[in-house]
């Protein structure tokens, strides 16, 4: 069962390919959007305690 | 010039607003024109005051309040307020490859009837007479800036924006500039100025833009 | 003379004093047509049958070529804010822009095709179609180019954007621009072809003028 | 105003869909994934190669759904005023993007065991292919301005310009395509029978669901930096006379 799945018929070239790169897109995009809202926070909270102890 | 005044009409704002470069400049604004009136915009720089002309010119929208023509919110019909606004900002708005007449016979086609008539006399008032031929592009900036300011001549209109047109001119020029805005405003006509040092006219009503700064309603990107 | 007519006539006569803008269109359009046999090779069976798509890909990058400055000049020496001031309808500025950048670079690429079409073997039957589509398309081009035209406005580096924004809109004129010329090379019909290339000139002239407008009034704020 | 126009309580409905939307994507790719991979029985004509369908057919629906969602974003901003609804159009063209990538590539890994070529001009491949280059387009012309209004708002026009092109666009290709290409090559060669169905519907909500979570995190994003950019501003606007004043009291 494990080998017809890596070896898909013969097609495994082309449909892991494909679900590979669904995947790097997929998690890629979640992490890159996650860590720019977590530095994009980080920022508003520096630019809110600066404006509060004032310039 | 010609004898004919301008008609009644009152030139107003109210609770007007504007952003500028993903901030609001000036809020709750009002200010209100009757003819022969004059308005003098004063601020400190980035203050708003030419985003506040250009908004009366009609060429920025307000994000708040209404601009208003004898009542009637001029937005409703931007080509008519056009027609009846004329407007000398920081750029010239010349074709330098035109010659001077050329480029107020231009306005004086695109404008109103295209008589040469006023095109000479607009130009002998701001002592451009001998230039009248010349290529804007050999033109000094102080003749090109007075050759704005003549443009405003060639068709007459009630209303007039000029954003610190002092800036490049020479005493004999202020002093046509002020002869023709006293011209103007005895005609009926309204002119709004936003200048620095002297104003080209003593008796104009003052606002302080950078005034209307404090009353700025906190926008979804403010940071609180 | 209306607000559409001064403000053509006088674009017109600029455009004679600087005939360069017209020039450059008509270089490009030869230069980049005199290349194809170079990388293609001078058989006349493959030039002959390429020369429909040939002569429209590089009539179509001259047009696009020419389009940045139809707003440009105006937005930069501040004429833009005078003209939106002048009571004529944002619309009528945007046509009577159109209709002198398709005088200076259209009518031009119109002339230059069949002196041009030589070069890469067209035969004789696809001349007439040539011509008839480049007369419907060309302005079709300008049109939709002046959308772009006015967006990238005050953009950094606007040229580049300018073309990746209206070359994917430019496709179906291209692809039924040629296919014009292919029936006539191929004695098939050519009016089918040529009467979408009309529908779209007359949907891009109903359409795009408008908003170019928007475009431009954003442009002024 | 009505009550969707502030972020914060646009943002309040946001964050209560994250949650379920997750869910949904979790539950639909954790049942998708088998059933596509293993489950559902190979075609007869192209054996195995065919289950890159299930991640070509949802990527390019992905790809058609978001650029509509930001043409009525588009729409919402420029012709009803509405202040933050170009920041979904603008959050979702990234993931639009992607997916159309995704979609184009994913065509041509399949193209090639089903007709021996990468590239295929079929019709709905290369329409794919124009939206890939306006997706391009409306991203290049929004980060192109000094001014980020001024760039939203010409996005928002090329995006309503794109939406009346597309049909046009795809009409055009589509009798290009009749003209130039005998009818084999095209994908309409695929029928899809009926157990195919349930790991395309859990592969095309679980797209959607992912879709949905990515774009609240990137509106949440999206807002804050305009916060960010609006308190930088603000600061550079301060009337000189205000931040010397300060500076000369010194920190409280």
């Amino acid at each position: 069962m494990i080998d017809h799945l890596i070896h898909m018929g013969g097609y495994a070239a082309y449909v892991w390919p494909a679900y590979g790169l669904a995947t790097v897109c997929i998690v890629g995009l979640y992490v890159t959007t996650r860590r720019t809202l977590k530095a994009r926070e980080q920022e508003f909270e520096r630019l809110k305690r600066e404006r509060r102890e004032g310039p | 010039m010609g004898a004919e005044g301008f008609e009644q009409a009152t030139f107003s704002g109210t609770g007007l607003a504007c952003r500028r470069g993903g901030r609001t400049v000036f809020a709750d604004l009002a200010f209100n024109l009757e003819n022969g009136g004059a308005l003098v915009l004063r601020g400190a720089n980035g203050s708003g005051k030419t985003t506040l002309l250009r908004l009366m010119a009609g060429l920025s929208v307000p994000t708040a309040g209404q601009l208003a023509w004898n009542g009637t919110d001029a937005f409703d019909d931007p080509d008519a307020h056009g027609a009846r606004t004329r407007f000398v900002g920081h750029l010239d708005g010349l074709k330098p490859s035109m010659t001077a007449a050329e480029n107020l016979a231009f306005a004086a086609q695109l404008w109103g009837d295209g008589t040469a008539a006023r095109v000479g006399g607009a130009l002998e008032a701001f002592g451009l007479g001998r230039l009248a031929e010349l290529p804007v592009r050999v033109l000094s900036a102080g003749q090109r800036h007075r050759l704005a300011l003549a443009r405003l001549m060639v068709v007459p209109a009630p209303l007039w924006l000029l954003d610190e047109p002092g800036n490049a001119l020479d005493d004999d020029s202020q002093r046509a500039l002020a002869r023709v805005i006293a011209d103007h405003r005895a005609r009926g006509g309204m002119i709004v100025v936003a200048a620095h040092g002297a104003a080209p006219m003593s008796d104009g009503m003052t606002l302080d833009v950078s005034s209307f700064a404090a009353a700025i309603p906190p926008h979804w990107s403010d940071a609180a | 003379m209306s607000g559409f007519g001064v403000i053509l006539a006088r674009d017109l006569k600029l455009a004679l004093r600087q005939s360069g803008d017209s020039l450059t269109a008509i270089g490009f359009f030869a230069i980049a047509t005199v290349l194809f046999p170079f990388g293609v090779g001078p058989e006349s069976e493959i030039l002959a049958r390429i020369s429909g798509g040939v002569l429209w890909v590089t009539a179509l990058l001259a047009s696009l070529l020419s389009l940045e400055r139809v707003f440009a000049t105006d937005f930069e020496d501040g004429t833009l804010d005078q003209l939106l001031l002048s009571g004529t309808p944002v619309s009528l500025i945007v046509l009577a822009k159109v209709v002198a950048h398709w005088a200076t670079t259209g009518i031009p690429l119109i002339i230059a095709a069949p002196i041009l079409a030589p070069t890469l073997h067209l035969p004789a039957s696809g001349y007439g179609p040539l011509l008839a589509a480049l007369a419907l398309g060309t302005p079709t081009l300008s049109l939709i180019g002046a959308v772009g035209a006015a967006l990238v406005l005050g953009a950094r580096r606007g040229g580049v954007l300018l073309s990746l924004l209206v070359l994917p809109l430019y496709v179906p004129v291209l692809i039924f621009g040629t296919a014009a010329v292919e029936a006539g090379i191929t004695d098939m019909a050519v009016r089918p072809p040529l009467l979408v290339l009309a529908g779209m000139f007359v949907l891009a002239l109903t359409m795009a003028p408008f908003a170019t407008a928007v475009a431009l009034r954003q442009a002024a704020q | 105003m009505h009550k969707y126009a502030n972020p914060t309580e646009f943002m309040r409905i946001a964050n209560a869909v994250l949650p379920w939307a997750a869910g949904v994507t979790v539950i639909c790719f954790m049942v998708g994934l088998p059933l596509a991979l293993i489950a559902s029985p190979a075609d007869y004509q192209q054996g195995e190669a065919y289950r890159i369908m299930y991640i070509h057919v949802p990527s390019a629906w992905m790809g058609l759904m978001v650029y509509s969602i930001m043409a009525g974003g588009s729409a919402g901003f420029l012709i009803w005023r509405h202040p933050i609804a170009h920041l979904v159009a603008r959050a979702s063209a990234p993931l639009g993007a992607i997916f159309t990538a995704l979609c184009l590539v994913t065509g041509m890994l399949w193209g090639q065991p089903m007709w021996g070529t990468f590239w295929v001009w079929d019709a709905r491949l290369t329409s794919m292919l124009m939206l890939f280059f306006l997706y391009l387009g409306y991203l290049a012309l929004g980060e192109a301005f000094e001014d980020p209004e001024r760039g939203d708002k010409a996005a928002a026009v090329l995006a309503l310009v794109g939406t009346v092109n597309l049909p046009i666009i795809h009409f055009s290709v589509e009798w290009w395509n009749t003209l130039h290409q005998p009818s084999i090559f095209t994908m309409k060669g695929m029928t899809i029978s009926a157990d195919m169905i349930w790991p395309l519907f859990a592969m095309v909500f679980a797209f959607m669901g992912y879709y949905v979570c990515i774009l609240v995190l990137r509106l949440r994003s999206e807002i804050l930096n305009a916060k960010i950019r609006n308190a930088r501003s603000a600061r550079a606007a301060q009337p000189m006379s205000a931040t010397t004043t300060a500076a000369t009291q010194g920190a409280p």
